[in-house]
Formats: C-alpha cells, sequence, structure tokens
C-alpha cells in the first residue's frame, strides 16, 4: 500500500522534472538555433549542415571578433537538437529554441517537407526564420513573413548545364529527363525541362522515379530505347549512384550525363568504383575548388563577408573532427551565418522585423558565392550555380567558364 | 485527335502542339515502330526481372522460414539484408575479397546474429502476443541501422566488382547480376535438399507443420526454434550479399527499409509459411515488377514507377483476402 | 406445435456425408439425448442447429420459423442456447462478466442493460453453484466449473432451447449424477427444451432423457423412448461392436467410460 | 444510477494527467509545441488502443487513418478556401471529409479483418497503406508526389492572426479534445455491452457469435471509431497544424510503430497506459533530442527490447498488478 503511493509519487516527480524548464540563454549574446537533422532520413544533409554552421559561427567568434551591434562585439551561439528528420520533432523544437533557448534565429531543418514544417511556429513568434534546405518555391507562395532562403531555388540546377552543352555542343538535340519524385528534384526537372525547350532542344524522354527506389533498369532500359544524347536526371544519393551504375549496367552511352546531388560528392566516385563516374557531371551550389573570393567580389561590387575556402574547409574538419570534405549543404548552412551577421551589422539591431528587412535588401558575396533575396518572398535569385565533372578521379569545374579549373570532357567516356 | 493518342506520343503527355505539327504517314510509321520498341523493352525488362526475382526470392526465404517456425513476422528483415551489404562492401573494399567469398561469411555473420537475438529476446516471445513480436523485431531493426551508423557513417557507399557484361540483342546483362542469380538459385536448392535429406531438416519441417507433435515425437522443438531463427537470418544476411552484386551501390544504414516491404509482399505471394514458395514468389515478384512497368509506361499522364510499387501491395492485398496461403499455395 | 423441426438434414465436407437425412422434432419443455459413437455426425448436427455451419439440403424450423440460413449471432436472441463439449470460456474476463455477456446477447438483448445484466448473472451464478468464484478469471476455473459456468452463461440467455454438448464427458461417476440431477431440475424451474449430447456415458442417458435418438454415421438410427431405445440390437451393436468383445466392454462403457468427441 | 458513476472512476487519472498537461502548456512559456507533441502521443495511442485493446487486431497500417485525416483536411482547404463566405467553415469541411475517408478505410479493414487475424491482418494492412501512398503518387490525384501546400491559402482565406492562432493554437487544443474523447470512448465502450461484446469476440470469436454477439457490426464499432479518432489526429496535428502534405511524409509505418511503443509501455489494453506510455515516449524522446541529438533511436531500441522482455504488460499493468486490493483500485484500468 505505501509501496504504491510512493511509486505514484516517484512518478509525478520524475514527471515534474522532465516538464521543468532549464537554464536562460545569457544575455549580450546572439544565438542561432537549428532543428538538426541528425539522425533519420536526411541523417547525412544535417551532419554537414551542422559542420558548416559551426565553422562559420567560429569564424566569426574567433577570426571576425564576433558580430558589431550597437559599438560592441558580440558573439554568436550555435544550439541544435536532432529532429529526427520528421516533422512533429521540428515543431516542438523550434517552439523551444525561440522561447526557452531565446534564439535571435531559427535556421530550418533539411527538406522542403521540415522546412514547410517549422514556419509556422516561426512565423507565429516573429522569429526570422532561414532556409538553407528547402529548395521548392511553393514553400515562397505560402505568404511566410519571416522566411529568408539561402539555397538556391531548385529550378535553376540543370539551366547552366543545358547551356554549358549548347556551348560545347550546339548540334546535341536530344534531351532526356529523369528524376526523382520528390519536391527538390522536380522543380529541377521542371525547370530543366523549360530551359531544353528555349534552347531547341527535343525532349525524347521524362519520366520520374520514387525515392528509396532499389533499381531503375525498367526506366532506364525504356530511356536507352528513345536513343537521348543528354541525359539530366537524379534527386538525392542513394539513386544518383543507382542511375550511373545501371546506365553503366545497360550499357547507355550518352555524349553528357548530369546528376542533382549525389554526383558533387567525393563519396559518389569512391561508391561506383571509380571508372563509372568518369565524365558524370553535377550542377551543384557550392564545391570545394570554387575560386570565389574577395578580389572578385570586389570586381562584381560586392561586400565580402567570411572565411576563405581553404579556411573554412579546416574550420569544417575543426567543427566535426572527422577528415570529411564539406559539400554544398555545409557550404550553404555556413554562408547563412554571414548573411544573418552582415544583416544584423547592417542594422544595428537584432529585433526580428528589422533583421528580416536587412536580410531582404542585402547582397554580399562570401565563399559560397552571391547571396541576394528576393525581399518580399524571400526567395534567393543572387546564388548562380556550378557544372562539376569527374576527371581521372577529381571534382573540376567546367562551367561557367569564368570559374572553371578545367575543361569540359565530352562527349564523356564510355561506361 | 484519337490517332495521336494511339500512336503518337507515349513518351510524353502534353505536349500536343508537337504532335499535332506531325503528319499522319508520320505518326502511322512511329506506331509500328513503337510496337516493336514496346515488345524488345518488355522482352529485356522481363530477363532482368527474373535475375531479380531470384535474389528477391532468396531474400525473402529467411522471412517465411522464421515465420513458418516461431510464428514471428521478422519486421526488422531488411535491416539484416543492410548488414550482409555492410559484410559484403567491407570485405571487398577493406580485404580485397570478392563478393563471392562474403557469401559464407555473411552466413557465419549472420547465424550468429540470429542465435544472439534469439537467446536475448525471441525465445521469450515465440508464445506471446504477435504485438510484442512485431515490435521486438522492429526494434531490433532500429538497433542494427543506429549501429550501423555508428560504425560506418551515413554515407552512401558502394563498390565496383569488374567481372564484365554480356550483350545480347534485347538488352545487356552485367555479369555480376547473372552470378548473383546462379548463387541464388544454388542457394535455394542447396536449402532445399538439406531440408529434405537430412535429420535437422526434417526436424525443422515437422516443427513447421506441428510443433506440439514434434515435441512429443522427441524433437527439440526449443534448439529447432534457435536453428530456425539462427538460419533465417543468416539466409537473409546472406541474401544481402547477393543483393549488393546485383546492385552494389547505395549501401547505406537505412537501406533496409524498403525490403522489408518487397519481403512482405513476396512472402505472402509464397505463402508466408514456406521458404520455396517465397522463392518461386520472389521469381515471379521480378518479373511482375518489370513487367508492369513497361505497361504502365503506355498510360499517359501517370507515373509508372509509383504505380507498380501500388499494384504490388494492392496484389499483395487481395491475395491475402482471396487465397492466404499464396499464390503457390494449397 | 414442435420448439424445434429438423427435416432432412444433410451436411457435407467435400466427399464426406457428415449429417445425413436427419429429422427431429422437439417439443417444448422436453429433454431429449443424441447419442453416438464417435464420428456420428452429433456435433455437426448441434452445429447446423446452433448456425455454425448451414446444411446443404433439408430445413431448421425453430418457434416457426425457419432459421436454416441466419447466422449463428441471430438465432441466440430468438432463444436458442449452447454450450460446448470442451468449455470455450472467454478466459480473460471474470465468471461474472461470462454468464453477463450471456444474458446481454440472449433473448433479453434488446431489454437489458449492463447492470441487469450482471445481476441476471450473479442468479444464474448462485443457480450452478460458483459464487466463491464470481471474479475469478474464468481462464482459471477447473474444468468441471468451467462447465457449470457455461451453463449458467447459457442459461442467462434465457433460451427456450439448450444444446448441450457433452455435458458430462470427463467426469467422476458421482459428478455425472450430480449433473443428471442438476439438469432435470434446471429443465424444470427454467421450462426450457434440452438437447443433451452424449457420446457414450450410458449412465447419464438412461437417467437423463426420456427420449433419445440415436445416430450413426451422420444418419439417424433410432428415435424412442430411452429404454426402448437402448434395447434396440441395432444400437447394441453399433456401441459395443463385435457380440465376442460385449461383455469386455459393457461394464466400462456403462460404468464411466470417457469421450473425446471429434 | 449509482452503479453507474463509479464506473467511470478511472477516467479521473485520464483527465487530471490530460488537465495538467494542458495547464502547464497553456501557462508556461515555451511548453505548448512539447505539451502538444506529448497530446498528439497520447492521442494516437488512445486511439489505437480503441482498436487493438478491444478487438485484439494488430492493425500496423493505422497510420492510413491518420494520412487519410491529413488529406482530408488538406483537400477541405485546398479546395473551398477559394469560396470566402466558407469562412472557418472550410475547416469543418475539412474535417468532415477526414471523417469520411477515414469511414472509408476503416470499412475496409474491417471487411479485411472478417477473413484475416493476426500477422496476416498486421501486413494486409501494410499493404493497403503502401498501396495508397504509391497509388496517390503513380495515379497523380490529390496533387501526387507533389502532395499539397495551402498554409498561403489558409492565410489568404481567414487572415494572417487567426491562421496564426488555428496552426499553433487551436489546432493542438483540439488534438487534446481527440485525446480526451478517445479515453472517454473508450472507457465507455468497455464499461457498455460493446465492451462486453469485443472481449468475448476477441477470447472466442465462434462460441460469441453462438452466444448472440454480431461479431462484425462491434468490430466495425470499434474499427470506425479508433478510425475517427486517427483521422481527427491526422486532420488537426498535421493537417492543419503543418498547412502541407506529402504523401511520402504521412503514409509511413513508422508511425504505427510509435503507437505500439506508447500502447505497449504504457500497458496494451488499459486505459490509463496510453496516457503513461505517450508521457514516457514524448519527453524522453524530446529530452533524448535535447539532451544527446543524434543518439535517440540507439538508446530506443534496447530499451523497448528490454521492456518488451522484461515488462510486457507496460506500466500501468504494473502498477494494477501492484494496487490490486487498494483504494486506489477502481482509478487504473
Amino acid at each position: 500500500m505505501k509501496r504504491s503511493y510512493l511509486t505514484i509519487t516517484i512518478f509525478i516527480v520524475v514527471f515534474g522534472f522532465l516538464f521543468a524548464t532549464n537554464a536562460f540563454a545569457a544575455p549580450k549574446k546572439l544565438v542561432i538555433g537549428h532543428p538538426a537533422c541528425l539522425s533519420g532520413k536526411y541523417a547525412k544533409a544535417g551532419e554537414q549542415a551542422i559542420g558548416g554552421i559551426k565553422a562559420c559561427i567560429d569564424w566569426v567568434n574567433n577570426v571576425y571578433g564576433g558580430v558589431l551591434v550597437a559599438g560592441k562585439r558580440i558573439p554568436l551561439e550555435y544550439k541544435y537538437y536532432d529532429c529526427e528528420s520528421k516533422k512533429e520533432g521540428v515543431t516542438s523544437l523550434i517552439e523551444r529554441l525561440i522561447t526557452v533557448n531565446k534564439v535571435n534565429v531559427v535556421f530550418s531543418a533539411y527538406s522542403s517537407g521540415l522546412t514547410l514544417a517549422g514556419a509556422p511556429v516561426a512565423e507565429r513568434y516573429s522569429m526570422v526564420y532561414m532556409d538553407h534546405g528547402g529548395a521548392s518555391d511553393r514553400i515562397f507562395q505560402q505568404g511566410f513573413k519571416y522566411i529568408v532562403q539561402t539555397i538556391g531555388p531548385g529550378s535553376k540546377y540543370h539551366v547552366g548545364t543545358l547551356d554549358m552543352i549548347k556551348y560545347f555542343d550546339p548540334k546535341a538535340k536530344k534531351v532526356a529527363l529523369a528524376y526523382e519524385d520528390s519536391e527538390f528534384a522536380r522543380m529541377t526537372m521542371g525547370g530543366a525541362e523549360k530551359h531544353a525547350k528555349k534552347l531547341g532542344c527535343k525532349i525524347v524522354f521524362k519520366r520520374t522515379y520514387p525515392k528509396g527506389v532499389t533499381d531503375l533498369t525498367p526506366l532506364l532500359s525504356d530511356m536507352k530505347a528513345r536513343k537521348p544524347e543528354i541525359v539530366v536526371g537524379g534527386g538525392h544519393y542513394e539513386d544518383g549512384q543507382l542511375f550511373a551504375r545501371q546506365m553503366s549496367d545497360l550499357d547507355i552511352n550518352v555524349k553528357a550525363v548530369s546528376l542533382v546531388a549525389s554526383a558533387t560528392l567525393p563519396a559518389y566516385y569512391k561508391a561506383l568504383g571509380g571508372r563509372i563516374a568518369e565524365g558524370v557531371m553535377g550542377p551543384s551550389h557550392w564545391e570545394y575548388g570554387v575560386t570565389f573570393s574577395p578580389k572578385g567580389a570586389k570586381k562584381v561590387g560586392l561586400d565580402w563577408i567570411g572565411p576563405g575556402q581553404d579556411e573554412f574547409v579546416s574550420l569544417f574538419k575543426k567543427a566535426l573532427g572527422k577528415d570529411i570534405i564539406p559539400d554544398y549543404h555545409a557550404a550553404e548552412a555556413g554562408a547563412q551565418v554571414l548573411a544573418y551577421v552582415k544583416a544584423v551589422e547592417n542594422m544595428n539591431s537584432v529585433d526580428q522585423d528589422k533583421v528580416r528587412a536587412a536580410l531582404g535588401k542585402l547582397k554580399f558575396m562570401s565563399f559560397y558565392g552571391g547571396w541576394d533575396v528576393d525581399d518580399t518572398t524571400g526567395m534567393q535569385i543572387g546564388h548562380s550555380m556550378v557544372d562539376m565533372q569527374w576527371q581521372d578521379g577529381k571534382r573540376v569545374i567546367v562551367w561557367p567558364l569564368e570559374a572553371a579549373t578545367g575543361k569540359l570532357i565530352y562527349p564523356k567516356p564510355k561506361f | 485527335m484519337k490517332i495521336f493518342v494511339r500512336g503518337g506520343d507515349f513518351i510524353y503527355k502534353g505536349n500536343t502542339q508537337e504532335t499535332l505539327s506531325e503528319s499522319l504517314s508520320e505518326v502511322f510509321s512511329n506506331r509500328v515502330k513503337e510496337e516493336k520498341m514496346i515488345l524488345t523493352l518488355l522482352a529485356g525488362n522481363l530477363i532482368h526481372g527474373l535475375l531479380l526475382g531470384g535474389v528477391y526470392g532468396l531474400a525473402t526465404m529467411g522471412l517465411s522460414l522464421i515465420f513458418g517456425v516461431i510464428n514471428v513476422v521478422n519486421v526488422g528483415h531488411g535491416q539484416f539484408i543492410m548488414v550482409g551489404a555492410f559484410v559484403a562492401l567491407t570485405m571487398f573494399t577493406v580485404l580485397g575479397l570478392s563478393p563471392v567469398i562474403a557469401i559464407p561469411a555473411a552466413l557465419i555473420i549472420g547465424m550468429a546474429l540470429g542465435f544472439f537475438f534469439f537467446y536475448t529476446v525471441m525465445r521469450r516471445l515465440i508464445r506471446a502476443p504477435e504485438l510484442t513480436s512485431l515490435l521486438a523485431t522492429f526494434a531490433m531493426g532500429i538497433l542494427l541501422e543506429e549501429i550501423a551508423k555508428l560504425i560506418f557513417g551515413a554515407d552512401f557507399r558502394g563498390y565496383y566488382w569488374a567481372v564484365g557484361k554480356i550483350t545480347l540483342p534485347i538488352t545487356t546483362i552485367p555479369m555480376s547480376k547473372l552470378y548473383a542469380f546462379i548463387g541464388s538459385i544454388a542457394i535455394a536448392l542447396f536449402l532445399y535438399l538439406w531440408f529434405s535429406k537430412t535429420r535437422i531438416g526434417t526436424a525443422i519441417r515437422s516443427v513447421m507443420e506441428d510443433s506440439e507433435g514434434a515435441r512429443v515425437c522427441g524433437v527439440n522443438v526449443s534448439w529447432i526454434h534457435a536453428l530456425s531463427f539462427a538460419i533465417g537470418i543468416g539466409l537473409t544476411v546472406m541474401s544481402g550479399v547477393l543483393l549488393t552484386m546485383f546492385i552494389p551501390v547505395g549501401i547505406n544504414p537505412y537501406m533496409g527499409g524498403g525490403y522489408t516491404l518487397k519481403a512482405f509482399v513476396i512472402a505472402v505471394l509464397g505463402g508466408l509459411t514456406s521458404p520455396y514458395g517465397a522463392f518461386f514468389a520472389g521469381l515471379i515478384f521480378g518479373l511482375i515488377e518489370n513487367g508492369a512497368y513497361t505497361l504502365f509506361a503506355l498510360i499517359p499522364g501517370v507515373a509508372p514507377f509509383p504505380l507498380t510499387v501500388s499494384l504490388a501491395f494492392w496484389m499483395l492485398f487481395f491475395l491475402l483476402l482471396v487465397k492466404p496461403t499464396g499464390l503457390l499455395g494449397k | 406445435m414442435a420448439l424445434l423441426k429438423l427435416e432432412n438434414i444433410t451436411k457435407r465436407f467435400g466427399g464426406l456425408v457428415a449429417v445425413d437425412k436427419v429429422s427431429l422434432e422437439i417439443n417444448e419443455g422436453e429433454l431429449i439425448g443424441i447419442v453416438g459413437p464417435n464420428g456420428s455426425g452429433k456435433t455437426t448436427l448441434f452445429n447446423v442447429i446452433s448456425g455454425v455451419y448451414t446444411p446443404e439440403e433439408g430445413k431448421v424450423i425453430f418457434d416457426g420459423k425457419d432459421i436454416t440460413r441466419l447466422p449463428a449471432y441471430k438465432r441466440a436472441p430468438l432463444g436458442l442456447g449452447r454450450t460446448f463439449q470442451i468449455p470455450r470460456p472467454f478466459s480473460s474476463a471474470s465468471v461474472r462478466e461470462n454468464v453477463a455477456i450471456g444474458a446481454m446477447f440472449g433473448t433479453l438483448a434488446d431489454k437489458v442493460t449492463v447492470d441487469d445484466s450482471l445481476e441476471i448473472a450473479d442468479r444464474y451464478i448462485d443457480l450452478v453453484g460458483l459464487e466463491a468464484h464470481r471474479d475469478k478469471a474464468s481462464g482459471d476455473l477447473t474444468p468441471v466449473e468451467k462447465k457449470l459456468m457455461e451453463i449458467a452463461r447459457a442459461l442467462a440467455m434465457r433460451p427456450k432451447l439448450l444444446l448441450m454438448d457433452e455435458a458430462m464427458a470427463g467426469m467422476n461417476p458421482k459428478d455425472i449424477d450430480d449433473m443428471v440431477k442438476f439438469i432435470k431440475r434446471i429443465k424444470e424451474e427454467e421450462k426450457i427444451a434440452i438437447i443433451s449430447m452424449v457420446e457414450h456415458i450410458m449412465r447419464a442417458v438412461v437417467g437423463l432423457a426420456e427420449r433419445v435418438m440415436v445416430m450413426n454415421q451422420g444418419a439417424k438410427l433410432v428415435d424412442a423412448k430411452t429404454e426402448e431405445a437402448l434395447a434396440d440390437p441395432r444400437v447394441i451393436e453399433v456401441y459395443l461392436g463385435q457380440p465376442t468383445e460385449q461383455s469386455k466392454w459393457r461394464s466400462e462403457v456403462w460404468k464411466e467410460g470417457k469421450g473425446e468427441d471429434e | 444510477m449509482k452503479k453507474t458513476l463509479p464506473k467511470y472512476y478511472p477516467l479521473i487519472p485520464v483527465f487530471a494527467a490530460y488537465l495538467i498537461m494542458f495547464l502547464i502548456g497553456f501557462f508556461v512559456p515555451g511548453m505548448w509545441q512539447m505539451v502538444a507533441l506529448l497530446a498528439f502521443y497520447c492521442a494516437l495511442g488512445q486511439s489505437w488502443n480503441i482498436f487493438m485493446g478491444m478487438t485484439g487486431y494488430v492493425d500496423f497500417g493505422y497510420v492510413t487513418f491518420i494520412a487519410l485525416g491529413t488529406y482530408g483536411m488538406s483537400l477541405g482547404i485546398t479546395y473551398c478556401s477559394q469560396y470566402e463566405w466558407l469562412g472557418i467553415g472550410i475547416i469543418v469541411i475539412g474535417f468532415i471529409l477526414a471523417m469520411f475517408l477515414a469511414s472509408l478505410s476503416a470499412l475496409l479493414e474491417a471487411f479485411i479483418a472478417l477473413r484475416l487475424r493476426g500477422a496476416y491482418f498486421a501486413i494486409a494492412c501494410i499493404g493497403i497503406n503502401e498501396g495508397l501512398r504509391y497509388f496517390i503518387e503513380g495515379a497523380k490525384i490529390w496533387g501526387g508526389s507533389e502532395g499539397l501546400i495551402y498554409f498561403g491559402a489558409l492565410v489568404q482565406a481567414l487572415g494572417r492572426d487567426t491562421v496564426n492562432q488555428l496552426t499553433s493554437f487551436w489546432a493542438d487544443f483540439s488534438v487534446f479534445i481527440i485525446a480526451a474523447l478517445a479515453a472517454f470512448l473508450n472507457m465507455h465502450y468497455m464499461r457498455s455491452k460493446i465492451g462486453y461484446a469485443l472481449t468475448a469476440v476477441r477470447e472466442d470469436e465462434d462460441a460469441a457469435k453462438v452466444m448472440g454477439i454480431n461479431a462484425n457490426k462491434y468490430k466495425t464499432i470499434a474499427f470506425l471509431t479508433s478510425g475517427w479518432l486517427g483521422a481527427g489526429v491526422g486532420a488537426m496535428a498535421w493537417g492543419l497544424k503543418l498547412g502541407y502534405v506529402y504523401p511520402g511524409d504521412v503514409f509511413v509505418i513508422h508511425y504505427t510503430v510509435e503507437c505500439i511503443v506508447v500502447v505497449l509501455l504504457g500497458g496494451a489494453g488499459t486505459l490509463l497506459g496510453p496516457v503513461v506510455g505517450g508521457l514516457i515516449y514524448g519527453l524522453s524522446k524530446y529530452w533524448l533530442a535535447v539532451i544527446m541529438p543524434g543518439f535517440q533511436l540507439l538508446i530506443f531500441a534496447p530499451i523497448i527490447i528490454i521492456i518488451i522482455v522484461a515488462a510486457p504488460e507496460g506500466v500501468v499493468g504494473l502498477l494494477k498488478r501492484r494496487l490490486k486490493g487498494t483504494r486506489l483500485e477502481m482509478f487504473i484500468e
């Protein structure tokens, strides 16, 4: 009898403890909140983003000396939780970040879906919500006031690629589109289709495949039968590997293959055992080897902030404690930190509405490239993409010509 | 309008302007060409489907065996396939051994895992309501995923086993796929002989039929339970190796989930309790999966890939209702 | 008018004819025994009456209504109660709840609330003498207690006709005598007709039923007064097999035969 | 009448728990979303428990109801927001649609349950869930895999402030209501003929039929109730609150598993179980996300296994056994 009361009491006490809020955020700090995807289906991108953010915060605090507000240098702090790549986690964690940790800005979780899930909460608390992982244009048609995008819109990914191929081979006509059926890849496909038609190409094949696909053989056989010259497609990591691998299995030799997301990652070449990856191209927001520099910024008349590329990479490695090369997820997230710092300094205030207004007007350049958003919707318009190609196990930037680190191999070598 | 829909534009929908600009004769000749092409495609896809089906079949045998003997649906099935994939990957990339050698290694690792999970967890759940066993196997799957993530990271990996390919008039087949198929058939055949010719195989079959009866006849039922679970897991892990011979990329800790659902469909097609049924159902499933894609692609305005997957699940659903003993069952 | 009337019931399982053209009439308040060896089709016949099976041929008429194709759950509210050979209690529920379920969905289904049913249940639990086990989970009862509980559950349905499937199988002679008395008593008190199925405990049959129907290989062999029926040479042959072994079997069977039905 | 009231005593701790959660969420700043998350788990557990606890069927495809509920709300808002005079009525329409879709799939599952049991039933329900998801994607209905995004439409129809209120308070509040309603219905069913009938059917369906119980009717009642509640949670917690839906995000079996974990932690078939389970699961998940981001699942998986093996009756089951014969007994069910 007594023990049962005791059991119940213990339960209540434990619950009470778990409910209790913990420490308040210390003043005189700017806190960046982030419901990160550390586990679940976006774990890979989540890890990269955390690394990128940590690296840039490190740079701001230790190299730059802190954010200059009202004549004082204030350090940045980073507070992140794991949302498990799930929408329920995002909403509750964002609220916790805003109310308990008193963060000054919220970074979105990876993917368009999770970005959308968190937006209403941020909106309710009138909190600047910076999106480095949701590429869907539709996010910005919902009337959210506090959202700002760093990642370029999905529809632009393959535009440059097609321009490049037209530049090198004006006769190439037959284009095949095969993308993953995800928000991001569909945007890319839409953009690519429109642009290909504008360039006078004929689209001989257009299909999507679902997420998590394990065998593309039927789709690729179909594509082979349509005899395309240029293949653009992809979506995420695993299907990008599968795509090239099974194209090789089926001996589909075309003049150019460009895959979004996966092809640009270092692991890609290794996973395909090298040879198959040779000549495969991929568009990217940022790639190790892109040469954006303060000098370049001056040339186009933009402010420069942040570490140089090599500095960023070493800070990134330090932040994660692992010897991995940052990819565009890291660069995006990192650049987002710099954008926030820039906006706060421009306004000389941390007030949410003012910062949001400043972000709307902000134009600058960093190691990530240009940054400029549409003032009303918050959509990214200033960032341009690069195209890279695997050549002898190295990622060579082949487009745009002014950023190129090597010459395009065209047509690509046979599988 | 009708003509255009019939003959013109199978490839993509909604682009009527281009279609309209084509002359009628062109449309007609296109139609003949198109039909011939579709038949070629179908034939090629069916060959690939058959090859893949063999691996699917083997990958499902473990699930059926475990359900047949201890009446537990292994919801973490796919995660054991993932373990197999990592075994193959590690042996190839770190030790430089061909996947053929990884097959027995995977069997041993899988059986060890099987015995471990049986004696720590499953033994206590055999007579429990299915709710608990479903959840327990699911939790095992998550555990494997997270451990794999801890060891290998969340990267998508792959390996390249260069053994050439053969080119047929209708399609190209990489040798590694062919080896995987032959391997699957050999293992299934071996298992069949083992089940029917050896004492212990007979004991397993008797427990499957009637565990009480077998107990009365002096079969050590709890040992058979443990052994069958271990063999089931061993088979599953082994099939993971064969699967990487088929699709040697995209290996990552979270790759298993999709295979679990596929294995369910196949196991049900095969009657859920019969490993051989599962093997043949795997072949049929492979054929349907690849064949249906080609046919669905003819319908304008739909996405054939998800429709194929959807078809598989509706098939499972109706089959369960109409004939729970499976396509090949009595 | 007969309470239950079976007309040429035939039930087949594949090629096997389990019940072969059986006709039977039972009047209100009558107690009749159905006797037959293992596999003679008694349980199948019970299942046809209670609606578990639908016969291929023939009619089941209960209380003037043709119920041949009526699902089982619609028969109970008409006044058809049943017990099972191997008791089938709702194990996780208590004795009281088990019996109350009978009251809730039997002939009183539309008239009683849950609380009423529990009260009715208490009455029948007292009647069968299980007061001490009222709140025990029914799965924990002994086999004999389970039988009693099943009878209480069936009685709580307030049936007009009660089908008792091997009520006495597996009991010792004293329990059988008690049970016989008990069945007779409830027949009088509750004013219901009872069909009791007995495999080969002749002791029970003799004491219990005024009338018996003997079945063999699915068909009706004899339908007569108990003494007459049991004296019938055909019955003796069916039951006792070859005359040479007659004496050896007779004593065993008459005293305490144990029966497991099909 | 005297007897009827004490029968509902076990609801007291359940409602008390919900009330405390609500008050904490309402008055402690920054707790609302977390409390909403807990309510989400409790409501799901509670609704799923009606299905499983009362019929004994393990519905692995339960998330279908939640997903269809989400779709109902999404379709209602997407297609009705253009009619300005409807005002807040679009949410009512969405809710009705959600209930309608859930009813259809509940009837379908009840139909399957006539023929299949145990693992076969579980797999068939998974089949429906996946089949539906890929059908939506493949046939491109309801926006196909592109889903529906309608936060903007909602803002246009109802104004920004109303929408802020709706998404960040009323949606969560309705989840509380649904959770409490689920508990009440669960209790009410347990204490009425439905509960007795389903107990009988669960234990021995053939015997139950002979006792006069229309097994299919009662099963269908339980399926429908459970489906409606699940769809209600989906419509509110996902449909209204998030303002978007992708098929790949809602038809996810993982959520069913979460329901099961919640129920099993607390105690399957009990009334208080899902509440306790939801609290334990939600809180520990939330705090693990906060304290050790990235390791929740690694910690959770073995814990689940240990609980299944060591305490299959769950916390409330243990508590019930402890409290047997004490005055507190009547509060725990």
